[in-house]
């Protein structure tokens, strides 16, 4: 961790006294809390932002009370949620409802650490980056399904389960899209992934012809898989009010429905700024080219925030703009498609990136985006087929 | 080179603060209790190890009590706590990737799994006889003793080098060992790969067939 | 310059050249699957028709850009090639390890034009289907299927690089020709014609193959190697290339219907005109002879050129592809002089000019067989698009109740007559007569027995190309009824009328490139400027040289092509009349031309007279009596069966069984004793384990202890 | 720096752990857990060993990504079969399931 964040040599001295792997620990804590408290910042705003987008799609006003425009609505609901009484039902599981919570808030916030927020702003250059983010994000079912269980009520059962499942599915499709990714540029580290987008004639990997325009569909699906990822309409099957009143959430209240809130908003964060940083250039401001000004790190900080509102505007327009999947749609798109095409479209980007890696010559690596392009057809046309028979 | 004393009176910390937890029922009691033991577990260690002290105390006691706790689906929870704190304990390894994958397989693989097959499944086993239960103990606390006196005695001899390599650059460590598997272990990863996919399709076949159908497939069998 | 190649391995030529061809074969196969789907499932996709057209077309449309992307990086030096000098790219890549069944790919100067070519005429037809089908029915997507998998093919072949792969593209042609031929299938004509096509180019595959084989086993072939780059540097003495060249031309016959075996060609007219166009200008007549001109090396021994014609031996095959191109040529001419059908006309017109192309073949004029070959595909794309054009306007096809059409359809008259412009060869302008004054050359110049015979038939064919050119265009679009009024076209039947912009589009790119041609062969013969594709650079290209213009052969073509077009407005403008005179002293030829010499005649006798009636009752004797009655039923079975079949037995009974008995026994007596330790459960099973652990570390340590094992 | 002893301690008492429950546990849940430990005290000497010899060779280290792999496995087909038991059965204590075994009875 030599080259990580410009707080290092100024921290360092100051905890020398504690043993080796300590200092680290600390130094990466401290970092990880400055700059996981912006992330905190944007979570008092963002759901704001989010509610006044959908007002205006829905010719309402929104929040304006509060603050300016309503700006501190979000903020004073949570002052109230976490004076409320602490109500814990009967016959619940004790230890599941206290390990539930915890586990959910604590890897939300500790999921922070990898993410650069500029070229020397980050918490911790982990040798595993975006690995360690998926692998901390992987305890989030079995936690969502403990607190589901532990409530002792069949509304949060069912909807643990569901939590469970759609986590689950698209959890391992995001990954493989992930994967093509960081296998081509050969690196887990999200900073070394958006400096090799910031180079001057390289794009962003969305749109990159150096991946043979696989980018698209990748990045397409993966945000596809992200949005599932945070349990957000069209896919908040688990908390489908309607049905499960407020699915695993139903029985915590107070402090611990105000955490559980958080957590789903710093979830949409953490998705929106992976599919950023993976496929969207990072803090990079400008594709193709690169410019000295770009390497500011007051510019890099306010294009990333920039990206990621815009990917907030667009959660909120995809809520209020679709209706919900049912769960077995949900499912069988997670599974069923989302999963081979990711592998397929992983294979034939590392193919086309790296033909050698497949056993192929150099010579063939259109002919390989081709052929992933045509096989992604061929898969969705004969899928959807089935399915509109079926229905 | 650790007391042979001092490692024995680790073990035994080890092996017995699950049972000293279970005497009592306050969360507070608990961790005061956890508090003190991996004090001492980490004075016994050593200045160097105090970090690794707890973090062992904790995995040992949340295993034990996946094993011990009579209620199927606390066990899963035990479980899934037992993985994560192995996982962490991997870091102090350098093995930062072995963490992280240990933790999304155990965490977000195997733990869901068992505990979904809890909650389905909704039954609170019974623990076998008295006899068998103590013979338990008596074996597994003497296989633990003979085992750690044989280490005890082989590494001091063998050829271990003293220091784990410090190596500054995680990410060159990744890249190295990405490198190695997909060179020397290339021809492994494939049936690596087919064995998980077959179980996948297993899985789903057993957990898919209907009763009467698996009932006929018994009788045919039988 | 000329034979100065430099051959280069793998390179950025190969990726292109394996995108232009697997590019429709991919869409087909993507095609097929939908169809087959769409049949399987026995529903149709709402607008699969229109989707797969844009698939068929945009495959094609990759394709056409590819090629002059490669024709335009080729020849301007790009990559690593030298225009100066010419490089020959080669990709291998074994198919069967350790063997010369290579898949191989080879882009030279041939390949690349040719590759131009068929890029630019198919994707022109293919932008014609669109309009000329009807996209209301399910089943273009299957036609579009087959298009694509025909011209993929013919890619292929093009762009193969050994023998090898030029089969197996080869017999893809012929399968995908089938299927397009019969494309109408529910008609009997249409499955009949298919299935002529196919029979009559299994007889050319026959051949090909028996020549491979012979090729494979010439003993300077030493290394048994198939592919051209290798096999043009053989010097292989005249007299052992006799049979393989022959072989070789045997296959050319089936496929670019030669002398005996033209009769399907006429009859693959049922076919929708796009596939006539295409199988006419530029797939799969032509791949018979750009095999002939691949294959130069074989039919001569390429070393011992001359810059301008090889000396022929008269056994050589050479000898052999000059008559049989000759007769050909006539023939073919004749028999379109006298047909009334407008698609038939131009089959046999093709047939008369693929006889022009083998000829120079034989004649040792390579280039300007590619020349014509060239030439030839351009106005015969056009003039099949023109009668398609026709037939969609009008709903007719004989050429007699045609007439007066110039008033209805301006753009294909003038269409038509750029086609038969070319066609005809005009003279002094027009790219045909260049190309055919260029054959004609080659032949009179050649070496071979008889060549002025030879010549002088090759000049009465083009008198007879110019009359019957002359009598299309007079009876489709102007003409006189024998009372000498004007015809007139029949409103009854229906409505003439212009075809869309589709059909358009295709119609007056063919006919300015053919202006074009024509202009740059005319600048480059009489101003000596060198233009992209004059006679000298491609003669150049190809290693071979041509001869130069020479002004009395070009004034011999003049006189003769004039006199055709006087007699042909003679006789159906100015004074239709005179047909009748003409009718009763040369009515016998035109019967004997009409019965197509009677080749078809002999054809069906041998093969239904001779073959059907003695040989296949012959051979299923033999088969039923010999070997299925004395063979199978007396010999395996009584002898072989029964006797091994006792000795089994007493094998099976007395030591097998025994031996069964024996292990059962004494499993069920160490069953019986250590049951006792089975209790079923896990644990008990799990604490044996442990126990026997502690047991054998605890022997191990104390052992250890007492120095009697060594454990670290 | 970490003795490697600590190490082979805190395997050496997962995989005690793991012993015990195999051999006092009855349900086939409790016993694939304890297969788990058992498992992963292995993986922890893999590891170990594998970093403190040298961090040239990876073998250890893959041995345990491998073991990993073969425990997702296992524990997805083992529960696939004690569902499949338990809706047979109505019950997965192991030690009751004889319907494969041979009747006492017989001789």
């Amino acid at each position: 961790m030599t080259d990580s964040p410009v707080y290092e040599p100024l921290l360092q001295p100051l905890f020398n006294f504690l043993p080796d792997k300590m200092t680290t620990g600390v130094v990466v804590a401290i970092t990880t809390l400055l700059l996981g408290s912006w992330v905190m910042i944007q979570q008092l705003f963002g759901p704001w932002v989010e509610r006044k987008v959908m007002a205006r799609m829905q010719g309402i006003r929104g929040p304006t009370y509060v603050g300016w425009k309503g700006i501190l609505q979000i903020p004073a609901d949570l002052l109230k949620l976490i004076f409320k009484e602490d109500i814990m039902p009967a016959r619940a599981d004790r230890l599941g409802f206290f390990i539930s919570i915890a586990l959910i808030s604590i890897t939300s916030i500790i999921s922070f650490a990898p993410l650069p927020w500029g070229t020397n702003l980050m918490g911790a250059n982990f040798g595993v980056g975006v690995l360690y983010v998926f692998a901390v994000f992987s305890l989030f079912p079995p936690a969502m399904f403990i607190g589901g269980w532990s409530s002792n009520s069949k509304y949060a059962l069912i909807g643990g389960f569901r939590s469970a499942g759609q986590l689950l599915a698209y959890e391992i499709p995001m990954f493989l899209y992930g994967i093509a990714i960081i296998a081509v540029n050969g690196t887990f580290s999200l900073r070394t992934i958006t400096e090799n987008q910031m180079a001057s004639g390289v794009g962003w990997n969305l749109f990159s012809h150096q991946l043979g325009f696989l980018g698209l569909i990748t990045g397409f699906i993966f945000f596809i898989a992200g949005v599932a990822e945070s349990e957000r309409i069209p896919f908040d099957i688990p908390e489908a009010e309607a049905e499960l009143v407020m699915g695993p959430r139903t029985e915590f209240s107070g402090w611990r429905y105000a955490l559980i809130m958080m957590v789903e908003y710093i979830h949409l964060t953490v998705n929106s700024l992976l599919f950023i940083y993976l496929f969207f250039g990072g803090y990079d401001a400008i594709p193709w080219v690169d410019l000295a000004f770009e390497h500011n790190w007051a510019v890099q900080i306010i294009v990333l925030t920039a990206k990621l509102y815009l990917f907030v505007m667009i959660a909120a327009w995809l809520r209020s703009a679709l209706p919900r999947m049912r769960i077995d749609q949900l499912l069988s798109l997670g599974w069923k498609q989302l999963l081979p095409i990711a592998i397929i479209a992983s294979i034939g980007t590392l193919g086309f990136v790296k033909p050698s890696l497949l056993g192929l010559d150099a010579m063939f690596k259109w002919i390989i985006s081709a052929v992933t392009f045509v096989l992604i057809f061929l898969f969705m046309f004969l899928h959807f087929r089935s399915t509109r028979r079926r229905n | 080179m650790v007391d042979y004393g001092i490692l024995l009176a680790a073990l035994g910390i080890l092996l017995v603060f699950p049972q000293i937890m279970r005497l009592f029922d306050n969360t507070l009691i608990h961790v005061v209790l956890y508090v003190v033991f991996s004090g001492i577990l980490g004075y016994l260690m050593g200045t160097d190890a105090i970090l690794l002290a707890p973090l062992m105390l904790l995995t040992t006691y949340f295993a034990a009590m996946a094993v011990i706790e009579t209620r199927v689906m606390r066990a899963a929870i035990y479980l899934l706590l037992a993985m994560i704190s192995l996982g962490f304990s991997y870091i102090f390894l350098n093995s930062e990737i072995l963490a992280a994958l240990h933790i999304s397989v155990y965490g977000g693989g195997i733990a869901i799994l068992v505990l979904f097959a809890a909650v389905l499944i909704d039954e609170n086993s019974t623990i076998v006889d008295e006899r068998t239960q103590i013979n338990g103990y008596i074996i597994t606390f003497a296989l633990a003793m003979i085992m750690i006196s044989l280490v005890f005695k082989g590494v001091p001899k063998s050829n271990v080098a003293t220091a784990i390599i410090n190596l500054d650059d995680g990410f060159a460590l990744v890249h190295d060992y990405s490198y190695f598997l997909w060179t020397t272990y290339a021809h492994v990863i494939p049936f690596l790969a087919m064995l998980i996919l077959g179980s996948l399709i297993g899985a789903v076949r057993l957990a898919l067939t209907d009763k009467e159908v698996l009932q006929e497939e018994m009788e045919v069998a039988i | 310059m000329a034979g100065e190649t430099t051959i280069v391995h793998g390179g950025v030529f190969i990726n292109l050249a394996l995108v232009i061809m697997l590019a429709p074969i991919i869409s087909s196969f993507i095609l097929m699957f939908i169809r087959y789907f769409e049949i399987k499932r026995n529903t149709q996709i709402h607008g699969v028709p229109i989707y797969s057209a844009i698939l068929g077309i945009g495959s094609l449309l990759i394709s056409f850009a590819m090629s002059v992307t490669m024709t335009i990086m080729y020849f301007t030096g790009e990559y690593g090639s030298d225009p100066e000098h010419l490089t020959t790219v080669v990709a291998d890549a074994e198919m069967i390890v350790g063997t010369n069944f290579k898949f191989g790919l080879m882009i030279d100067p041939l390949s690349v034009l040719m590759t131009l070519l068929l890029g630019v005429i198919a994707f022109l037809i293919h932008l014609y289907t669109y309009e000329y089908m009807d996209h209301g029915e399910p089943e273009i997507t299957r036609f579009y299927a087959f298009l694509n998998f025909f011209t993929g093919s013919m890619f292929g072949f093009i762009l193969s690089g050994n023998l090898f792969m030029s089969f197996i593209w080869w017999e893809m042609l012929g399968v995908s020709s089938y299927f397009l031929i019969g494309y109408y299938w529910k008609k009997d004509s249409a499955r009949r014609a298919g299935t002529k096509a196919f029979l009559y180019n299994k007889v050319g595959d026959v051949a090909f193959m028996v020549a491979i084989f012979l090729i494979l086993i010439l003993p300077e072939n030493t290394e048994r190697t198939l592919d051209y780059h290798l096999l043009a540097e053989l010097s292989i003495p005249a007299k052992e290339l006799l049979l393989p060249g022959i072989l070789l031309f045997g296959a050319a016959i089936g496929k670019s219907s030669q002398f005996p075996l033209f009769g399907w060609l006429p009859e693959a007219m049922e076919g929708p005109t796009p596939v006539s166009a295409l199988l006419h200008s530029s797939t799969m007549v032509k791949a018979g002879l750009y095999l002939m001109i691949r294959n130069f090396a074989v039919i001569y021994d390429i070393r011992n050129f001359d810059v301008t014609l090889p000396v022929v031996d008269p056994l050589a095959a050479a000898t052999f592809i000059l008559f049989i191109g000759t007769v050909t040529a006539f023939m073919g001419a004749s028999m379109a002089t006298v047909s009334t059908d407008f698609k038939r006309i131009l089959a046999f017109s093709t047939i008369s000019q693929l006889g022009y192309i083998a000829m120079a073949i034989g004649a040792g004029g390579k280039t300007a067989a590619f020349y014509h070959l060239i030439s030839h595909a351009t106005f015969k794309s056009l003039l099949f698009l023109c009668a398609g054009s026709v037939i969609h306007g009008s709903g007719l096809t004989d050429i007699r109740t045609m007439g007066g059409l110039h008033r209805k359809m301006k753009y294909t008259m003038a269409a038509t007559f750029f086609g038969l412009f070319g066609l005809s060869g005009f003279p002094f302008i027009s790219s045909g007569f260049f190309s055919k004054d260029a054959v004609l050359l080659a032949v009179e110049k050649s070496s071979v027995p008889f060549a002025e015979v030879y010549y002088i038939i090759g000049v009465f064919t083009a008198f007879l190309t110019a009359f019957y050119s002359t009598r299309l265009f007079i009876e489709v679009f102007f003409g006189k009824t024998k009372d000498g009024k004007d015809k007139k076209f029949d409103t009854r039947i229906s409505n003439p009328h212009e075809s869309g912009k589709y059909i358009l589009t295709a119609l007056i790119s063919l006919s300015v490139l053919i202006v074009l041609e024509s202009l740059m062969w005319a600048i480059s013969t009489y101003g000596g400027i060198s233009f992209f594709l004059t006679e000298e650079w491609l003669a150049d290209m190809l290693g071979v040289h041509g001869h130069a213009f020479e002004w009395s052969g070009a004034f011999t073509s003049f006189g003769v092509v004039t006199l055709g077009y006087l007699l042909g407005f003679y006789l159906y403008q100015w004074n239709p009349s005179s047909r009748d005179l003409l009718k009763k002293p040369l009515g016998w030829m035109g019967t004997i031309a009409e019965n197509r010499f009677g080749v078809d005649i002999l054809i069906n006798w041998i093969s239904m007279g001779i073959v059907v009636k003695y040989v296949s009752p012959a051979l299923a004797t033999v088969d039923e009596k010999v070997i299925d009655e004395y063979l199978i039923n007396t010999v395996i079975s009584q002898q072989v069966g029964l006797g091994s079949a006792e000795l089994a037995d007493t094998i099976d009974r007395d030591y097998v069984d025994g031996a069964v008995n024996a292990t059962w026994r004494s499993t069920r007596y160490i069953g019986r004793v250590f049951r006792k330790l089975q209790t079923g459960l896990t644990g008990n099973y799990a604490q044996y384990m442990a126990v026997g652990l502690v047991l054998l570390l605890a022997l191990v340590t104390v052992l250890n202890e007492f120095g009697l094992a060594n454990l670290y | 720096m970490i003795d490697i002893i600590w190490f082979i301690l805190f395997s050496t008492a997962l995989f005690v752990t793991g012993l015990l429950g195999v051999i006092t546990q009855t349900n086939g849940i409790r016993i694939l857990i304890s297969v788990e430990f058992m498992l992963n005290a292995a993986n922890i000497n893999f590891i170990a060993f594998n970093s403190y010899l040298g961090l040239v060779d990876f073998s250890g280290w893959s041995m345990a990504l491998f073991v990993i792999a073969i425990a997702a496995a296992e524990a997805a087909i083992g529960l696939a079969i004690f569902i499949s038991v338990y809706r047979s059965f109505g019950d997965i204590t192991l030690g009751s399931i004889f319907s494969l075994g041979e009747a006492t009875e017989v001789e």
